[in-house]
Formats: C-alpha cells, structure tokens, sequence
C-alpha cells in the first residue's frame, strides 16, 4: 500500500565520504508517511551516517533530499527539527549534569513569561512526565530530578526516546507535530518489555500519520513492526521490500553480501528447538572445572542486595534480570570497580578478571585514541611498546573480528557504534584473563557479528576461560549459557542449567 | 636594510632615526619597570642627555617590575643586538651580574644606576644613597609625632634591594628615638597598587588606626605610599596619622599638598637619568669617569613644594623630552 | 532525591575559617568596621567570580579578566579626563569591556577555538592595549564622585550594585532558559546542539556578560584606586577561577552556582585579611592561604562523597 | 589514514614567525648569537611545558610550576651557600621539587582532588616557604660553576641538558607502556581504571616527573640568575601552558607531544624577541604577543579542519 502514495521523505543519490572512504555511494530512498520504514545493514554499512545527514549534522557530499515533496538540506539540527525532523541518536547524548525534566524540555523549554525567558517549570515536568510514560510501562522507574548521569543506561535511552517524542511536539492526545522519527538502534539496551512498549508507542504514532525510519539490528523487530526495509551495503542499497513477505536468510543475504553460514548465529530470529539442541550438547562438558570465582551474599551500595555464585573454568553463566535490576551492577562489584557494601569475593585466577563495560563511550573506551591503543590498553602489557608493533596487534584483530575501520590509527570515535563494540571486545580478549564478565557484549552489533561474537565465547569458555554473560537478550542467554541465574530486584537466585529454561520461563521468573 | 618603525612616546630610539650601526652611538637603557612616573623621569632625563649628546637611546624595561627573568632576557638580548652601551638599572644585586659579564665580554661598556651590582664589570654605578634616603624619611616622621607613638612600616616587595635599604634607614632612625615602638614591619604590599591598598587597609584595621593607636607610617615606593595613601583616606585616618612616603607622581604631590601626606622623600631621577647617559657617552668616548656617583635625595613638605628646585625635581617636563 | 546544594559546603568552610580568625585576633577582627572593609575588598573578585561562573559553566575559562579589569579603568579614566561625567563615563568603559566579551565569544563560539588560548591572548593583548592607550603612565582622573561608590560604610552603593548582580545572575541561571542553555553547553555540547540550542549563539552571550562584569568590576577598582592604572589587577584571574572552583564548580563545565563562587571570593579575602590581623609575617600568609584553599575544598570532597555515599544508601 | 602530527601546525606558525622578524631585522636578529640568546631564553619555559606535557595529556594542570621553580632556586641557593658543591646541590634541589610534585600527585590520584585546586593552593604555598626559607631577600650564592650550565656559547650544557630531557620524555611518551597509560588518563579515566590500571599511580607519577623537570627549570633559573629568588618566575605557569596548548594539546587531556610543546616554547620566545629587536615599544610587543598566539593556534584549527576535509576528499 505504502509504495503507492508520494512518498514523504525521498533520498536521491546520497554519497558521503570520510576522508579517503566512501561511506554512502551512492543511496536512494523512499518512505512513505504514516509508515515504519526500517533501514538495515552491516556494522559500519552507513546507517548511523545516514541518519545524520537527515538531521544536518553531517553534509552529504552529492545527491539531493526531497522531504514532502520540497528540497530538504538541513544545516543544523535545529533547522532540521523546524522542517519537523527528530533523532534518536545511536550513542548516548544527554547532558549529564541536568536533570531529567530539563534534559527532556532541552531546547522546547515551556515558558512561563516568554518575553524574560523565564522557564515554566511546572509545565516542563509535565510535558517530561508524559513523554516519558509514552515509552516505559514503569515511568516511576525514572525519577524526573535525578540527574541523567545517575541513570542506568537503559534509563537514559528511554529518556532520550522520550526527548526526542517531545521536541517531536509531543500533544496532549499523544500525538506528534513531527513529520519523520528517525531512531537509531533504540531498543539496543532496552528490556523486552520497554521495546514493546516503545514499538506500542512507535506503531500508534505511524498510526497517526508519522513517518518512522527505524535503524535496527532486530530483524525480529523489523518483521513484527516495520512496513518496508531497506538494506544497506558498503554504503549502497543492497535490497528492499516488504520484510513480512521476505524470508529472513534472504534479507541476511542482502545485508552480507552472503549467507549467514552458522545457522545459530541467527539467535535474534528467535531460536528454534534444533540450535537449542546444538548449544545444551555444546554445554555438555566435562563438568567440574577448577572454581576460580565465588561469591558468597554480594551486596552492593544499592544493588544488588544479595549475590552469591560459583563460576568454574569451561563454563559460561548468564545472569538474566530486567532492566535495573542491578545486573551491571553486580559485575562490577565482582570486578572490584565498585565498592562492596557485605559479603565476600573469591578469586582464583592466576591471569585476573576482566570486564566487558555496557556502557562503551562512557567507560569502555578511548574515544579520542586510536584503535590501537584500545586494543592495546592493559596494565599487563610489556613495558615497552613500540608504536609499529601496536599497530600489527591493532590490525590482528580488525582482522580477527571483522572491524570495519580506516585501520588500527583510525580514532575509535569516528567507528560505527557497531564496530566500536568489537573494539571493546578485542581488547577484552587480548588481555587473556580467566574470568570475563561481559556486560551485553551483541549491544549494537549486526546479526553476523552477534554470531560470531557468541560463537568466540562458547570457543573461550572451551579452551578453559569462565564467563559471566549478563545479556537482556534472552534468546542469546538461552543458547549460549551453560547456567543461568536469575537476578530479581537485586537478589540473585540459584543457576539452573541453560536447557531447563526457556525465553517465555525466564522472562516470567524475572519479572515475578 | 633596516626598516626602523620607530613608534611613539616611551620606547625606542630618540632623536635621528634610522642610524644604521656605524658611527652613530646606540644606548639601550634598562629601567626596573615602565610604568611607574619615577622612570619616566629617569627617561626623560636620558633623552635630554642623549639630544645634547647626539646619540640613539632604546629604552626597554621589563613587563612588570618584579620580573628578573624578564630583565635579564632584555639585557641579554640587548648584548646579542650588539648595542654601543647599556645603561641597567637592575632589578637584583647578583642576578644581572651574569648577563652584565655576557655584555662586557661583547666589548659592550655597562652603567649600573638606581640600584647596585655586586659586579667589577660595570663601568660607573650612578644612584640615590638609598639607606640615607630611607634615615631621612625615619628622622623627620620621627620629628613629626615628637619621637613617640606607634609607627607602621609597609614594605615593598620581597627581595628588592633598594627599598629593603630604604626600609632599614627608615628603621634604624626611628628605633634610636626611645618614645618611638616599630608596631609592624612584616608585611609586604606587593608589586602593584592594589594589593599595596588592600594590604594597608587591613593593616590599618588591624593596628587600629582609627582608634588613634598608630602614630606614624612609612611606606619606602611610589606604588605602596599611593596604595597606603588611599587607605588611610578610606578609612578616614589620613592627616591623624603622620605619613611620609617615597617617591613623586602628581597625585601623591596632590595629597601632599592636601596635607594628607606629611612628607615624601624624593630622589632625582631625572638626574639619574641625564647623569647615568652622559657617563656612559663620556666612558665611550674614552674619558675617565667616577666609579660612584650619588644623585641626591631630599625630603619634601607641603612648605618648599613650591620651590622651584623641588619643582624640578618632582615635576620635570616630561613632555618637553618625551613629546607627550 | 532532594540535593544539598553545592555552595553548602564552601559556606562551612568560611563560616569556620571566620570563627578561627575571630577567635584568634577578636579586639580586631569582628569589628563591623573590618566586615565592611572585607566586603569591599570582595567587590571586585566578586563580580568577576559572577561572570566566570558563567563562563565555567559553559566548560569555558577567560584568563582575561585582570587585564580587562585594569583596561577599564584607563579608558575610564580617559573618559573623565576629557570630560565626560561620571555616569556615561562609567557605561562606555564597561560596554568597551563587554564589547572584547563579544569578540571574544564569537572567536570562541563562532570560529570554534579553545577558550584558553583565545582569553589568553586576549589578557596580553588587553594589556599591551591598556599599556599604550595610558602611555604606559598611571592616569590621574578626578573620579568625579564615583569614589564614592565603595564609601567605607553599608551605604556604599558599589556593595549594593554586587549583590544585585549576584542575584541577578543567579536567577537568570536558574529561571531562565537561557540559564539551562548554559549548563547545557558546558554539560554536552554534542547533546545542545542536537536540540536545536544555538550553542555559539549562548556562548557569545556568556563572554559578554561575562566580560561587562569585569567591566563593572573595573569601574569599582577606578573607584577604589582612583587612577587608571594598565598594571592594575595583573593575576587577577586566577584568584577569580581560585573564588569560583572553591565555590564548587568543577572546570570541566555542567555545574558551578553564583552564590558558590561569592562565598569562595569572600573565604579568599577572608584568609588574606585574617592573616594580617594575626600580625603574621606575609610568607606565612600565603603558606597559610595555600593550606586553607586545599584543605577547604578537600573537606569538601570527602563530605560529598559521603553525602552521595548516604543519598544512594 | 596516516595522520599528520599535531606538532606540524605550531612548527609551521614558528617558522613563519621567525621569517617575519628575521625579514625585519636581518642583521641583527639572523646573528647565531641572537639564536643562542633565544634557545637560552626558552630553557626554563621548554623544560616545564616538557612536564606540563605529560600533565596536561592527563587531563590535569599545575599552576604551581612559577612557585617551583622559584622555590627550586632559593634551595639551591641555600645549599650552596651551606658549601655543598655545585652538582650534590642541584641534584638535591630538583628532588626537592620532585617531592613536591608527589605530594601533589598524592592529594590529585589518590585523594581524588582537582588538580587546578592542589596546585593553585601549592602555588601560594610553595611561594611562601621560599620566601620564609630566604628571609624575604634575594639570597647571593657562589654558583660554584653552576652559571657555566648556561654560558654563551653553544658548548652550553644547560641546552644539551634540555635537548635530552625533551627526548627522554618524548620516547617515554611514545615508547612505554607508561606513556600510553598517561594518555589513557587523559582520554578516558574510567577506561582507564575499568581496564585495572591504578589511575592514581600514573597521576602520581606524572605529577612527581613533571616537578622534578621544574626543579631541573629552577636549576637553570639560578644558573642564569645566580641568586636564589623567591620572587622569581611569578606567572611562569601561564607561559608553560600556553606553550603547551599552542604545541596542539587539547587542555582536557588525552593528547599532547613534546615536540609540539617545545615548539609553543620557542614560538613564544621568538615572539618576544622578535619585538626587542624591532624594537617595538613593550605594549606593542603586548599586544602582537597576544595577536599572534591567537593567529597561529587559529590557522592551525583551520588548517587541520581542511586537512581533514582533503583527506576526506
Ligand atoms: N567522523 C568520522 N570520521 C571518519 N569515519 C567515520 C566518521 N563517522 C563515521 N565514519 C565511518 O563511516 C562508516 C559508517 O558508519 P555508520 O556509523 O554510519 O555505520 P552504521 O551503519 O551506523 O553501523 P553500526 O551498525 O555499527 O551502527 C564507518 O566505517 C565509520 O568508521
Ligand atoms: N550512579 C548511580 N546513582 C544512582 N543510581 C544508580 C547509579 N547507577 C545505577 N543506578 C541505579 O541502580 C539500578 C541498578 O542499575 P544497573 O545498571 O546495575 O541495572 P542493570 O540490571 O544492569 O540494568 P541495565 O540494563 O540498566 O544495565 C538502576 O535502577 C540504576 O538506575
Ligand atoms: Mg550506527
Ligand atoms: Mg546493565
């Protein structure tokens, strides 16, 4: 049906190149109002920069923009936002020094005398208020004075989901004065709940006439929700259509360039009962390793209230947990990053423990360094280190796990939020520790990458490593783990074995 | 080859421009500070000597007038110039004796005025007897509250050689009179005016000044007696308390004149100035000249204010030698 | 989650070095005479720690504020002499100064450059400008009643004129839009710009202002001075970032509050006075002064940190 | 995407500059005496911004570099006219320093404190014990040869002394562990820790390495000045870390180069010098100062922007 009608915002041509690399060649694209247009593609495919050049906060370097039907050319977000254009960024951008109310009204600030440019605040809070209960079931959850900085990541995302629905020109009825939403991966660290929550909202608001070009790596998402996709490669349009009348692999296809040969790598298109199979006889180890993590009744300054686990050589333990329920928390508690308020951590690993961070511009990464020295960085390192040799460890790993990047000088910045990730496992990986907690290590990554990187794991834990996964992907607890616990409101209950759980049982036992 | 923008009032070469080395003489004179209406006497002074003299004076001083380093770059650069002489007034007694060395052995002859150098490379050290100034000011602020009371002392700056010495001929005169107790002497105004005001105005509250606890106060600069000038006014002490500052700038003479200031001790910079060049043309030139030459120092009251030596003295007409 | 608001801390601090120093000299030191001459010798840090509020806020710092200080008082000082009553006079020399701000601003919001390097600059230049245009002379003005601003007694209207500016800024930063603007900026410049804020737009404001009230504060050294003097002030700045990071604003931006900074302008003059009412020799001062801004914010620090500790538990 | 480095811009800046008086003044300013002057006159500031390199790529600052090396030389003094012989004495002054800068380290890594607020308080501190420590007076000391450090030729040892030092920290920088460990701070602290580096250490150990380069400045200071001055180098600070940013550190940390700071050094000496030999009156030479650091750091934004962009091309 969409096809049909004059499409609401037409991209003819697009190219936009950093330095010497292309990154969109050459992208022509149509959505039609009132319709959920996804845009899909590899780590690094140009998604994100697409998104940008939308918002006028890139420049395209050729091609032309047609939104409604007139030449659309922002040069700033602001002007982008008057022709009725709103971004959910992929990277957190929130001012973390503000509070929630006034992160939300940032910019649209309510007035109370417009003329001295005094706020109104009780209005902003209810404008915040309402535009934070449109993408949570529990708006309680994030209280409206705290400081954005003191929020979870999860947290900050719904808040700036809920930003951009107010600058949007979020009405009383619900609906919105915007014309096209443009979200980047915003179900990235969101709960299942909070994303059916949101695509709730999202379907509603298409509904009402918006227009939603949505930047995912769900493809789960993109079947249930989006009218149409487009699928990008090496900066070009490798594929579109109806994603509810094409096959998955097919869409995969597209986006690759090939076909996902590791048929379990496709976690996100929902399990099935044979690569269940696959992992539980995967699991199926010589049990009994050599233990080299216990805690015994873990409590931390808020979460979590109580935490005891047994992590043995060989074994992967996922924590499951709804969001906020201090998963994150707990590993770095055990990590030794954040003060132990009770109980006691045993470690027993010659080679230490490591942390995969979820929140990687935050404290994951140099983002000014390069790749290199990401990679690089360690206090286990040799004393000396000379910068050709950085670069061929750097380079080793682009090639290891695939990162999409200028090459090993290039900033970590300037990657895709993708391959940003894959840095940030690189050098968990380099370092070689006996324990890895990794903290939603497939944040952001596309399906081939998810694949791979779980795949790595399940070799790690093989080759005698112990892993904590923390994921709010259940599917991707469920066939990698050999246990898992779940965490209830900051108290972590037994592991069972990975094959005694499934989505639907786990979902009901953290949310109970 | 050289284009010479010789630019306004206070720096630069004086009289014919554009002398390109050869015969003419190139003196770089170096004064402690520029700001401070004492060198522009001294500047004043110097042209004169250089207009009846014929010769080129570049005048530069450091930035600030407690910047050493600043001084001693200054000089040094002057010796790499290749000046025909310098004429130093250094900010510290050794330091400027390494680069005074540099410049002897460039063949470049140096006068040392206003303060001294511990150096045998120097040519003349011409200067006002400063510890004879400082015992002036302490004899007759002594004279003025009948050799009794409290006395206050503001200090300059740490580790300026010449005002320490003004210091302690001030100190020395008033600690041989019996009726007369040194109620402060440890505090330090500072290089500019303002810390030298807010240092006096607490001073003055904390030594109870408008109780009528302090007798006498004795400031050895021109920026500390203005800086003690304006708290004493401030703070409504002015004329209850005898003040006898250092130094001469309009505004000091105005209060002087007002009676708010008892006396200043003033030195002749223009003098200075005018004797330190014609020493140095004259060592050029091959004569003999004295090893030590004093320029003076006398107190000044409201009652010889008008006459017309100190009028001289204090107001010399800068905008005849400056072209201000 | 109700916060402790961060100039809390700063105030205890003063309040306690207060008491100490009261303790210690108090025939001389709680006179109201002295509060007086305390509040006046704060006047001029005081403004200016208002407008650098401000302008940390925005992440930014302006090392040019000693020398805009002492430029206005010569281009006041000019201004009187030829002629020109006291009230224009006094307007012109602070809009000249808010008229550097602009400039100022616009290198730094427009062309993008680094706060530091710019005002650094701009403090030489400033300064070589305050130089020339006195001929290197401390200018001699008949201040023309404006003397009378910092009178030594309540009624003195330059101690009235700073605290209306203080709470002037202080409601604008915390009522007005433009005030989130500010702290929006300093907070996350990528986030501000992507709401649409016109980040270069509010930091041109904000080294305007900034920079009039270092305009305003060099009207009140005129009148504490009564020359204008281009050696004036020299060093100024650093006490001022000094009054406004011990009031608790962290450099890096996001934060900083005013009532902060003029309570860390006046634990500053506080310290300074206190030791001259000891009798202290003037070395054991600045020891004593280094040893109080340290301890002061560290105490600071761990009495936050504990706070957070206490909010979060 | 090979990158040009970021020293590239300050060098180019420097060598436009030098052209400029050089064209100016070519007989006096191209002597080899005059560049002799000017490469002594940069030891002092070059040393420091080779330390305020290291501390400033951590995302720190020191304002107490003036105050140390003022300190360094009253020490010195003192030690010499004590008869220790000239080499002892220096080396025990620079550890002085040294040990200085690991307290500073110690309130800035392990106590968490802001570097601007230790070191602003070291700075008023540290410039009252050195005049408490010399009784308020320049104190006169036999050099005891230590003036040969920086004698006029270019046998001169005080500049192959700098030259090396500058090297040594250079390949720390880029060859160490270490080094990538004091970027890491700089760039992203959190990182930095989450990755099990003891950020404290490093901070401590920048903050000790950086003091005891402006102990090494304080010797060359005394070598230069042969008195022990407590009152000397006042404002040095300012001048290091503007040689520092003009050398293309970002004052938030996480880059920086030695070479690129012991260019802004140089840039700023020939600047000054240039002016003397011009003779250009002092507030002139102020004012172009001031023009000309904000000029060179300008064409250097625009420069790399449009590199970027070529490249990008
Ligand atoms: N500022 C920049 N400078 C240089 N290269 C850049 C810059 N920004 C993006 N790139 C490059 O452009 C390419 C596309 O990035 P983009 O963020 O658009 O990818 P994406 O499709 O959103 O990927 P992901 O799924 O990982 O988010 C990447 O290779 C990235 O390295
Ligand atoms: N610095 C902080 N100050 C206050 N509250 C915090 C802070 N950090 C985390 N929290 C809160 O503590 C709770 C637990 O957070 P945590 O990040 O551990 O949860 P999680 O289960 O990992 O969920 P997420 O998916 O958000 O990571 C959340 O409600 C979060 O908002
Ligand atoms: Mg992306
Ligand atoms: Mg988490």
């Amino acid at each position: 049906m969409g096809g049909e009608r004059a499409p609401l915002l037409e991209v003819t041509g697009l190219a936009k190149a950093f330095g010497p690399n292309p990154v969109l060649r050459d992208v022509s694209l149509r959505v039609a109002p009132a319709s959920i247009h996804a845009l899909l593609g590899e780590n690094g495919a140009g998604k994100s920069t697409l998104a940008r050049v939308l918002l006028g906060m890139e420049r395209a370097d050729a091609g032309a923009i047609l939104l409604g039907g007139a030449r659309y050319a922002p040069a700033s977000a602001e002007e982008a936002r008057r022709a009725g254009v709103v971004l959910v960024p992929q990277e957190r951008t929130l001012c973390a020094h503000l509070t929630v109310v006034d992160n939300v009204v940032l910019g649209i600030e309510p007035l109370a005398r417009a003329r001295l440019g005094i706020r109104d605040r009780s209005r902003a809070r209810a404008v915040a208020r309402a535009a934070i209960a449109l993408v949570t079931a529990d708006p309680g959850r994030v209280p409206l004075d705290a400081r954005a900085g003191e929020l979870g990541v999860a947290d900050q995302q719904l808040v700036e989901i809920a930003r951009a629905l107010a600058q949007g020109g979020l009405r009383e009825d619900g609906r919105l004065a915007a014309r096209l939403l443009v979200l980047d991966e915003p179900t990235s660290s969101l709960g299942r709940s909070d994303a059916v929550r949101l695509f709730e909202r999202v379907r509603a608001l298409r509904d009402a006439g918006l227009a939603v070009l949505l930047v995912t790596h769900f493809l789960s998402d993109v079947r249930a929700h989006a009218d149409r996709y487009t699928a990008l490669r090496d900066g070009r349009v490798a594929g579109e259509g109806d994603p509810r009348e094409t096959e998955p692999a097919q869409i995969v296809r597209e986006m690759l360039g090939r076909a996902l040969n590791d048929t379990r790598a496709s976690a996100d298109t929902r399990a099935s009962a044979e690569t269940r199979a696959g992992a539980v006889s995967e699991a199926a180890r010589p049990d009994g390793g050599e233990v080299v993590l216990e805690a015994e009744g873990v409590s931390g300054v808020k979460r979590p209230k109580r935490a005891s686990l047994t992590l043995r050589r060989g074994e992967i333990l996922g924590i499951a947990g709804l969001v906020g329920s201090g998963r994150t928390e707990l590993l770095r508690i055990l990590a030794g990053l954040d003060p132990r308020r009770g109980g006691t951590v045993a470690l027993r690993a010659p080679r230490g423990i490591g942390l995969l961070s979820e929140d990687r511009g935050g404290e994951g990464l140099m983002l000014g360094r390069s790749l290199a020295e990401n990679v690089w960085l360690s206090p286990r390192a040799p004393r000396f280190a000379r910068p050709r040799s950085l670069l061929t460890e750097g380079a080793r790993w682009i090639e290891r796990l695939a990162i999409r990047a200028g090459g090993p000088e290039q900033r970590v910045g300037e990657l895709s939020g993708g391959n940003q990730q894959k840095v940030q496992i690189a050098r968990l990986l380099r370092e070689d520790v006996d324990v890895l907690l990794v903290d939603e290590p497939t944040r952001g990554i596309d399906v081939a990458s998810k694949a791979q990187v779980l795949a790595l794991l399940r070799e790690l834990a093989r080759a005698g490593k112990a892993i904590v996964l923390v994921s709010s992907q259940l599917d991707e607890l469920v066939t990698t783990c050999d246990r898992i616990a779940v965490l209830r409101r900051g108290t972590l209950d037994p592991p069972r074995p990975a094959s005694s759980w499934t989505e639907a049982s786990l979902l009901l036992e953290a949310s109970s | 080859a050289c284009s010479k923008t010789s630019s306004s009032a206070t720096t630069s070469t004086d009289a014919g421009l554009g002398a390109t080395g050869g015969a003419r003489l190139r003196i770089a004179v170096v004064p402690k500070g520029t700001t401070h209406e004492f060198w522009k006497s001294v500047h004043a002074g110097a042209v004169k000597a250089s207009r009846e003299l014929d010769v080129d004076v570049v005048w530069k001083g450091p930035l600030r007038e407690d910047d050493l380093k600043a001084q001693v770059d200054v000089v040094s650069s002057f010796v790499a110039q290749g000046v025909s002489g310098i004429v130093l007034a250094p900010l510290d007694a050794t330091a400027l004796r390494a680069p005074v060395r540099a410049a002897a052995q460039a063949k470049i002859p140096v006068v040392v005025f206003d303060s001294d150098l511990a150096s045998d490379d120097h040519v003349s050290f011409v200067a006002t007897d400063n510890e004879a100034a400082g015992r002036l000011a302490g004899e007759h602020l002594g004279k003025a509250i009948g050799e009794n009371g409290n006395v206050v002392v503001l200090r300059y700056q740490e580790g300026s050689a010449s005002t320490q010495h003004r210091e302690k001929g001030f100190l020395d005169a008033v600690r041989a009179m019996p009726g007369v107790t040194v109620a402060s002497e440890n505090q330090y105004g500072g290089a500019t005016t303002e810390s030298a005001f807010h240092k006096s105005e607490s001073l003055l509250l904390a030594q109870r000044a408008a109780e009528g606890a302090v007798a006498g106060v004795f400031t050895p600069n021109e920026s500390t007696t203005f800086g003690m000038l304006q708290a004493l006014r401030k703070t409504n002490v002015a004329r209850k308390v005898k003040f006898v500052g250092f130094d001469a700038s309009e505004k000091l003479l105005g209060a002087l004149r007002e009676g708010d200031i008892e006396a200043l001790v003033v030195q002749n910079p223009f003098n200075m100035g005018y004797v330190a060049i014609k020493t140095m043309v004259a060592h050029l030139h091959g004569e003999k000249v004295e090893a030590r030459i004093d320029t003076g120092s006398r107190v000044v009251t409201r009652q010889d204010l008008d006459d017309p030596a100190v009028q001289a003295i204090v107001r010399p007409d800068l905008a005849r030698w400056l072209g201000e | 989650m109700k916060k402790r608001p961060p100039w809390v801390g700063p105030l205890v601090a003063l309040l306690l070095v207060y008491a100490l120093f009261a303790a210690l000299t108090p025939d001389t030191f709680l006179r109201s005479q002295n509060l007086l001459t305390m509040a006046r010798q704060t006047v001029v840090v005081g403004i200016c720690a208002v407008g650098m509020t401000l302008v940390i806020a925005t992440g930014g710092i302006d090392l040019s504020t000693g020398s805009l200080v002492a430029f206005t008082t010569v281009v006041l000082a000019k201004l009187l002499r030829a002629g020109v009553p006291a009230l224009p006079a006094a307007l012109v020399a602070a809009a000249a100064a808010g008229l550097v701000g602009a400039l100022v601003g616009t290198l730094v919001g427009r062309a993008r450059m680094v706060p530091f390097v710019v005002t650094l600059g701009t403090m030489s230049a400033l300064r070589g400008a305050a130089k020339g245009l006195a001929s290197e002379q401390k200018i001699d003005a008949d201040p023309r009643g404006l003397d009378a601003l910092l009178s030594a007694d309540l009624a003195a209207p330059g101690l009235w004129v700073t605290a209306a500016l203080a709470i002037l800024v202080f409601a604008v930063l915390l009522f007005t839009r433009f005030g989130r603007h500010v702290f929006a900026v300093g907070s996350n410049e990528a986030a501000a710009r992507l709401c649409g804020i016109d980040t270069g737009r509010v930091k041109i404001a904000v080294y305007t202002l900034s920079s009039l009230l270092a305009g305003v504060a060099g009207v009140m050294e005129f009148a504490t001075l009564t020359v204008g003097d281009p050696t004036d002030s020299i060093g100024l700045e650093l006490e001022v970032i000094a009054a406004v990071v011990i009031g608790g604003a962290p450099l890096s931006g996001g934060e900083g509050s005013v009532a902060g900074s003029v309570i860390g302008a006046l634990l500053i003059t506080v310290i300074r006075t206190g030791g001259v009412h000891l009798g202290l020799p003037s070395w054991v001062q600045e020891i004593a002064t280094g040893a109080i801004i340290v301890v002061a914010v560290a105490v600071d620090r761990v009495r936050r940190a504990r706070g957070a500790r206490a909010a979060a538990g």
